[in-house]
């Protein structure tokens, strides 16, 4: 099981904040997790449709898409940051 | 060298950067040199005045947990780069208006320079790592605010080589 | 833009630096940016606290009028060089005791990098071309500071090409 | 007649911070200046006589040691600045 978390524009695409998943053991990084998220509903889809514009994070620490998921106990989507 | 009580605050309420300024400069009467950046809203949108809709309001979501750690690990990092005594970073969230005040960042050093590059480092930084994102709100509704290229070039000046 | 009432002040008393922070955010709340370098009396001679003689007190002579000109004329410089809202710089003269504020410097602009960097070009500056001339005072006696050469070098960062 | 000030160590070494001086028209320039300055008391020659660590002003405006003093009214001399 992990959490995963949206924030900003695409936790308004998504229309979740959280969930909990379990993704199968072929899910290896975070491209593999985006791959599995986007099947799971239109609106899912529709969030990841430009997923280089993506931002993700493991355990709230910055990763690239090819990062490995497989001890993750949180995953975040969001887009670039606008804050200061 | 003063241990700051708090070096990072993210708070839902406004603060006010005068307080934080002297507060900070008490914490630190040794220091011969304190750099402070200052963020307000601004009331249009996009890089210009002129040509800019008015914005009446601004919503700060934040990732709370993970934008503490981003703005723990900037200071650290500018503590590593510099000789500092001191170092603060307060961030709003929540709902602001105009000129209300969004970040207040500060490094105090022996010297100048030290200071100012820290605090100059630590703003650049901020604004592309730190997981803030603004919505504003104008006449024809609110929308997230896009980032800027222009921020990550700024940010990448201080990339090590 | 919010023209300030006073850009230069020289004053024999001591300021508030957080009291001027806020009067300056007040006269400019539209900036985006505010950037703030305050000096202060340190209490140690030298570039270092471990290697340096305690100071115990400062006086700061100025030569009044040129002083005021010269502040006045970074300023401008500064306001050719970069979108300024508005500017303020506040100088010490006089006798001063450690922790002191010597000086103030503050810049606004709708954008982030004019208000940082007028802020460093206009202590840089000042640090090499103000009228102005510490004298320290340790346990053995009072004698005026030596310039440094390190200050002529970062202000001929901002010399024109 | 012109006004001639000094500043920090320059005023403690001539002992004075201001004086009214009418030098010849042989001088021209700061540099003819301190010259006839200097000339004046063995406290102004000692002043001078590092006269490469001395700033000069031409009506409160900084310049180099060649500059005309035909039109001044008021030279200032003081070591390099040490304010902020």
């Amino acid at each position: 099981m992990m959490t995963v978390l949206y924030f900003a524009s695409v936790k308004e695409k998504v229309g979740l904040s959280e969930e909990q998943v379990d993704p199968p053991a072929s899910v290896a990084t975070v491209n593999d997790l985006i791959d599995w998220l986007a099947a799971r509903s239109p609106r899912h889809a529709e969030a990841f449709a430009s997923r280089g514009m993506i931002k993700s994070a493991v355990d709230q620490t910055h990763v690239p898409a090819s990062a490995s998921v497989a001890d993750a106990r949180e995953v975040a989507f969001f887009p670039p940051v606008t804050g200061g | 060298m003063t241990t700051a009580p708090s070096n990072v605050r993210i708070q839902s309420t406004p603060f006010d950067p005068g307080a934080e300024l002297n507060a900070f400069l008490k914490e630190t009467p040794h220091a011969g040199g304190i750099a402070v950046f200052i963020g307000q809203m601004r009331d249009f949108k996009g890089p210009d005045r002129a040509t800019g809709a008015p914005v009446s309001a601004m919503a700060l979501e934040h990732y709370p947990g993970m934008a503490e750690k981003e703005l723990g690990a900037l200071i650290d990092e500018a503590r590593g780069r510099w000789k500092l005594d001191n170092v603060r970073v307060i961030h709003r969230s929540g709902d602001l208006a105009p000129s209300d005040p969004i970040v207040f960042v500060a490094a105090a050093s022996a010297h100048r320079v030290d200071a100012l590059e820290a605090c100059t480092f630590l703003i650049d930084w901020l604004k592309t790592k730190a997981p803030f994102w603004k919505k504003e709100t104008t006449g024809t509704g609110a929308a997230w605010v896009d980032a800027t290229g222009a921020d990550d070039v700024r940010a990448a000046r201080w990339d090590k080589a």
